[in-house]
């Protein structure tokens, strides 16, 4: 379906989030594949899913960079919302981003919240001038901390070391985790065994629809069976040696 | 076979964990066509879904046959026999790969003489009998192991390249591929495949595949798997009927990936219902009934 | 003419009466194919309705071209230009048919080299360039009127149809009729058709449809007219933008009569937001954009 | 859709009705295109509209013969219910068949009523021999008359003058007619400008659904148009001229 991008916020310089009107049912976790006519057609995960729907892109080359000169008015192509979903539930949950894999947790985190399950949040970034969706967190009254790479911004480290940190600490129903693979993986090793772990992860996405394979990852199509896993299914199969 | 069901070329079958998956229900497996290099495809978008199916100029990405050896490696306890697919710009392209696959332990090749979309090959070849005829001597003469020709529908007379196929010593052919098909985007007023023109399949192209099915059954001795629009087991005895003694299907698996298992239920439960013990009755019958 | 839409042949056209109900609405409207001598067609069932359009074969039912020309005399005051469709074995045929469309008063002939389940007539004569070319230039010299030329899509090549009709004269090329199509009745074990082999038109051949018509728009100087499949307006600018000046519509009026007026005012509606004051800066504009 | 014959009654020398399961909703004066693999697709006017659906034909040809072998169990393809229905509410309604009209009339009897409507019935056959559905309106406490070509039953003379004399010392909101097109277009002339007159003809099917023009009439196709029209709109475009 088309629609018009209503609204563009730059998040950081790098990333900017792009709202628009898609009247369908989305649910935090999922994703589309988000086409301007001009660049490639690319899987992006839903930030917003309420009524103005968002995606929120980080420039990391050719699509992404003409995606970000789009203006409010201009046209999307979207189609979706496609795959898995984050389990939530009135139950608490330790939400785990690395990087932009924040944008797919945020929506996740109201929606527990709304549910009237706990949240605590740790986002992790490279440095403090990346950082984004804090402010919507907590005002959302969530409790986010944040790491960066370089300490320039809360906890200096991993964001799994200061997840593995608040673990010690607290118990958890669940951990649900988006971010970079070896991240993702490091959380996989850590908790999965112990608490029910979700994982979202990424792959080469071209059809979006579980037809041509190029997203698969262990016999599972990362467009159906995923984005969204359960950690414990993919170790299982040999994700952390892979 | 265990059973007339067999995953199409380009479906769910560019990795071997994929195509382990899906071989549980099926009687075979076919593999992503596989050419000489490693091709990455168009970009995107490669697909477009409507109402009557699937559109897609994939552009036969594939990981070429060397690195392609890998995935067969861990095919070798698939549960169903792996027909390998293979696309050529010529005999000796078609002969080497035919090669490569049967040193891999492909139970047959299939020659992908139909692909719509992909410049100098598929039904760039294929179109043409001489060629076809030229292309299958070379591969009987190049493996042991059964060779089916998969068979475009985008030509005057699909018989005519049945029979070169036949003649020149097929095993099976396979009809059809894509039919070449084209949607516009309202908005940005071009394509909706950064390729242009694109392969049709899906429930759409039912009739089309079942009336060649049809058409080459009048002709053909060797036998004929029938794909093209299966979604429902109806379908599957549809293709029986029109003359297929086995069956592919692709792009219906998107939505169901044990679907061959609901389909062989459906089938069986019809042939009881008829009083038919094997599927090798039901084929042709509708050549019997005019 | 006063709107983009024509009335395809063969649909609610062979009385007068419902042709001049249809042209309250429409740009044109085609006849029904005609030819010699009266023909009754095939037995029923000539017709099967499924999800994704409908197969036909009709087998060319029509009155002759003697007794056609008192439907014509009623359509003398029709709103909308009636274009007169014929189909013959040949030349001499074509040309004879032509020329009485034109006494008639037919405002064009189209000529049905296309049709695809009638043996002798249509696609079997169609589909040879050089008997394209003949019966095009034969029909030429015969009238006076303009004469378009209705090609088939059951071929390899639709571009060389298109450039043997342009070379010849025509004035313009109609795209497409049925694609040649087959269903099978499970508990009659025998086509859908009793005809066997039918014609597919619907929703579902859209895309073979406008794929035509873009290659043909690639190589061709002469308007063409999109037609198959189109249900919606957005259908109309789809043909548009693949390079139709007008489009023919057939299958969807059996669900509203008034389906031009309908589509008039979507394709009327998506100009004015676009900004496009005629339907000529909408045609072809997808070859622009890749 | 394919169904299974469950009944065959006979109803008269040249006439069978065939019972069968067919779940969907269908209106009196519809019909279906009946096959059954051999003969050829020919077009039937529902005689029963409730559970188990009905159709009765008479025998008057190629297909018509080869539809009277048929036995229970054995299959038929429906297409349908096509067309226009009578109308039926709860006012006062003359109905008049002529022959196997009453075939489509005897449901919309049944209707009217079951509604709570009135209904005289007068139904027209060539002779004694030919007389069938009488049982079942009278069950359903339809009051019937009869008129037969020969007097051998009822009245002797056209069904149409039978109504004609009810007409002329009763008053009726509608009459609904069925038959032979001569007594359709009598009925015509004689009731059309006086009441609300609808009649159900016949004509040449093959689609069945309105794509062939072959059923057409007048500029109406009578597979969808009909086969039941306001006759007045029929006699203004110059239907009794024809
Ligand atoms: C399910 C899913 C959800 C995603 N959600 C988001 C999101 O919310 N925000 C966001 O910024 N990005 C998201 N991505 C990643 C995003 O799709 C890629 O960043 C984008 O496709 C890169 O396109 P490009 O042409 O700009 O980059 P390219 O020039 O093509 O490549 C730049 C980098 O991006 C990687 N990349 C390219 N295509 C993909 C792809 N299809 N999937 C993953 N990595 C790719 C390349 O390997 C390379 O490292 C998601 C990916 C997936 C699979
Ligand atoms: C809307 C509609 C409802 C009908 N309902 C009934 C019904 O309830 N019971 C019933 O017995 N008959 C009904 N008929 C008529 C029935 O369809 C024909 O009697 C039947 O098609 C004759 O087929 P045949 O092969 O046996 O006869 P043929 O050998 O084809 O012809 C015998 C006679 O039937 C006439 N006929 C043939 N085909 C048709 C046709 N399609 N429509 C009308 N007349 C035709 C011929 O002109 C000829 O006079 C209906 C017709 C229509 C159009
Ligand atoms: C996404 C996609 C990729 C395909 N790739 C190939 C291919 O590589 N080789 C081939 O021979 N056919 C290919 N095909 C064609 C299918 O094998 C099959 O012939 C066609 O889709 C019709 O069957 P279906 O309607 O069941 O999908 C592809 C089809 C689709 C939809
Ligand atoms: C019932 C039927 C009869 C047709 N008869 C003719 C015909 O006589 N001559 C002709 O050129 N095309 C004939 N056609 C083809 C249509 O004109 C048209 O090309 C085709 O149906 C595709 O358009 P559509 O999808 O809008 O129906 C017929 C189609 C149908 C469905
Ligand atoms: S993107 Fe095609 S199967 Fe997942
Ligand atoms: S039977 Fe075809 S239009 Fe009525």
């Amino acid at each position: 379906m088309h629609t018009r991008i209503v609204e563009v916020v730059e998040e950081n310089p790098a990333v900017k989030t792009f709202r628009f009107r898609y009247n369908v049912k989305v649910l935090p976790g999922q994703f589309c594949m988000v086409w301007d006519g001009a660049g490639e057609e690319v899987p992006m995960s839903f930030s917003y899913t309420g009524k103005i729907k968002g995606v929120t892109v980080k420039k990391v080359g050719k699509t992404t960079d003409l995606l970000h000169r789009r203006k409010p008015g201009e046209v999307l192509r979207i189609r979706g919302p496609f795959g898995t979903h984050y389990p939530v539930s009135s139950k608490k949950y330790l939400l785990v981003s690395g990087g932009t894999g924040i944008a797919s947790l945020a929506p996740a985190a109201e929606k527990i919240v709304g549910r009237g399950g706990k949240c605590r949040f740790v986002a992790g970034f490279r440095n403090a001038s990346e950082i984004f969706f804090i402010e919507r967190l907590r005002n959302a009254g969530i409790d986010v901390e944040i790491a960066t790479d370089d300490g320039s911004a809360g906890f200096r480290g991993f964001v799994t070391e200061l997840a593995g940190k608040l673990f010690a600490g607290e118990s958890f129903d669940y951990i649900i985790a988006c971010g970079p693979v070896q991240m993702l993986k490091e959380i996989g090793r850590r908790f999965a065994e112990k608490v029910e772990t979700y994982i979202s992860i990424e792959s080469l996405m071209k059809c979006g629809i579980g037809l041509c394979d190029s997203c698969s990852i262990l016999g599972y199509r990362v467009c159906r069976e995923g984005p969204v896993f359960r950690a414990g299914e993919l170790i299982e199969k040999g994700w952390l040696e892979e | 076979m265990k059973n007339p069901f067999i995953l199409a070329s380009g479906i769910l079958d560019t990795y071997a964990e994929t195509m382990l998956r899906v071989a549980e229900d099926a009687g075979a497996v076919v593999t992503k066509s596989i050419g000489m290099e490693e091709r990455k495809g168009y970009e995107n978008p490669v697909i477009f879904e409507f109402e009557h199916g699937v559109l897609n100029a994939m552009g036969l990405p594939n990981p070429g046959i060397e690195r392609f050896g890998e995935e067969m490696k861990k095919l070798r306890g698939c549960r169903a026999p792996v027909i390998g697919s293979i696309f050529g710009k010529n005999e000796k392209e078609f002969a080497h790969l035919a090669e490569r696959m049967e040193e891999y332990g492909a139970a047959a090749v299939e020659l992908n003489l139909s692909c719509p979309h992909a410049s100098g090959y598929g039904m760039e070849v294929g179109r043409d009998p001489a060629l076809v005829k030229a292309i299958v001597r070379a591969v009987k003469e190049a493996v042991q192991i059964p060779v089916f020709v998969k068979l475009t529908p985008n030509v005057s007379d699909i018989t005519v390249l049945g029979m070169a196929a036949e003649e020149a010593g097929a095993d099976a052919v396979v009809a059809i591929n894509t039919v070449r098909g084209l949607r516009i985007d309202l908005e940005f007023k071009r394509s909706v495949l950064t390729a242009g023109i694109g392969g049709y399949s899906g429930p759409g192209i039912l009739p089309i595949g079942l009336r060649c099915v049809f058409e080459l059954k009048k002709v053909l001795r060797v036998p004929i798997v029938g794909c093209g629009g299966i979604t429902t087991w109806e379908n599957v005895i549809e293709y029986l009927m029109a003359g297929a003694s086995a069956v592919e299907i692709g792009t219906a698996l998107r939505n169901d990936v044990r679907l061959f298992k609901n389909l062989g239920r459906g089938v069986k439960q019809y042939m009881k219902r008829k009083g038919y013990e094997r599927v090798e009755e039901v084929v042709a019958l509708a050549h019997q009934n005019r």
